[in-house]
């Protein structure tokens, strides 16, 4: 398990490559199901040219650490990575990977989204927009994934 | 006791400051530190966390507590 | 929509990053959700050194399409992308990538798992693996995805 | 009528080839192309396509179509 939030430009399928060839152990795991999540250039209808993320040093790598051992308690995987980039961004640069391997791609699926689910409800990032007059804009919520409630049903 | 303040995203601009030390006397709760930072009522939506796990207003604190306000938070 | 069954080793996040750079409008999805299937070294308490994919083309391609199209139809997003290996491989090949685009990450995790699941138990491959002794083993059956039917309610 | 047929995998190898012809008089089906080719029963687990869609024995064919047998499918 690993959990990164870095400043740094994030190359999210490198770092799975990555962390294939130095964490896995090789010809062990049958799938790997990822998610990676992009800057959009708009956003609740304006155009939007850049974004700063903002958080809580300390408390989010805390937090992001407590789900991906959530995940790997309640799902039969083998490794979850997770990098989150902080600071400023443009349109189309990844913002964040979840990759969860498992023997299995139910609980894969199952494990990542959990992951990323959680992570949107509990890390502390706040994401400030700024739009095309200039405007910063602080994003107020993110947008729910109706499955949320239904992993933790899985879990309980 | 003595408390570390800190403030992030839209209520650190609302509030003019990253982060603030406050000083309370006997038994303080989140809320007594609130009350020492701000006339006005807490937001709805401001979150509290205490040493970096989320908490409420009622929690009651000892010195060198971290107590950060934020609000809802935007990852992923 | 992109379905490839070839017999080139198989790079999924190169393809991952090449199907972004050539037919994707950059900015405008907001997650892409994947999944790698990847040969193992072992199977049923075997340990397995090479397999040989077997398909028959055309019907193939057809039969993974119409499930690209189900999933297209079913869930709202933007574009998918499957590519299968078949031929001689060994373990830690990449087997298969399923790629789903999407605005929100609920319907391009739903997607992608459809995907898998349909490919899996419609489209005509049959793997024959060779054990360490050099035995030939047909693969008879897929390990079920319990998702599976549950995918086909949702879409019903 | 004549039927092109073909068989993969493992059924490929118990059949002893890949592909074969058959030639039927008057109406005939799925079954009577496999009625041709074995004098075994077609085992339970085999599955049929014709012109490279699945479907059962009991399928009328005409002339030129593709026929198909072969085991439970295994990719991904």
């Amino acid at each position: 398990m690993k959990v990164v939030v870095q400043l740094d430009a994030l190359d999210p399928y490198k770092e799975i490559k990555h962390h294939e060839e130095t964490v896995l152990v090789s010809g062990k795991h049958g799938g790997v199901v990822s998610f990676v999540g992009t800057m959009r250039d708009f956003n609740d209808g304006e155009d939007v040219t850049a974004m700063n993320l903002d958080h809580y040093p300390g408390m989010t790598e805390k937090h992001i650490e407590a789900v991906c051992q959530e995940a790997m308690d309640g799902w039969d995987v083998m490794d979850v990575l997770v990098v989150h980039r902080v600071g400023d961004m443009y349109p189309a640069d990844p913002i964040v990977l979840v990759a969860v391997w498992s023997a299995h791609r139910a609980s894969a699926f199952d494990a990542c989204r959990y992951v990323i689910n959680y992570l949107k409800e509990r890390a502390p990032f706040w994401k400030c927009e700024v739009t095309t007059e200039g405007k910063k804009i602080w994003v107020e919520h993110n947008s729910k994934d109706p499955g949320v409630a239904e992993s933790r049903e899985k879990l309980a | 006791m003595d408390i570390d303040v800190k403030f992030f995203a839209s209520l650190r601009e609302h509030m003019g400051r990253t982060s603030d030390k406050v000083t309370l006397e006997g038994e303080a709760t989140v809320a007594d530190v609130w009350g020492q930072l701000s006339s006005e009522p807490m937001p709805s939506n401001i979150l509290v966390a205490v040493n970096k796990e989320y908490t409420d207003l009622s929690q009651v604190l000892k010195n060198g507590d971290e107590v950060a306000f934020f609000p809802p938070v935007t990852g992923g």
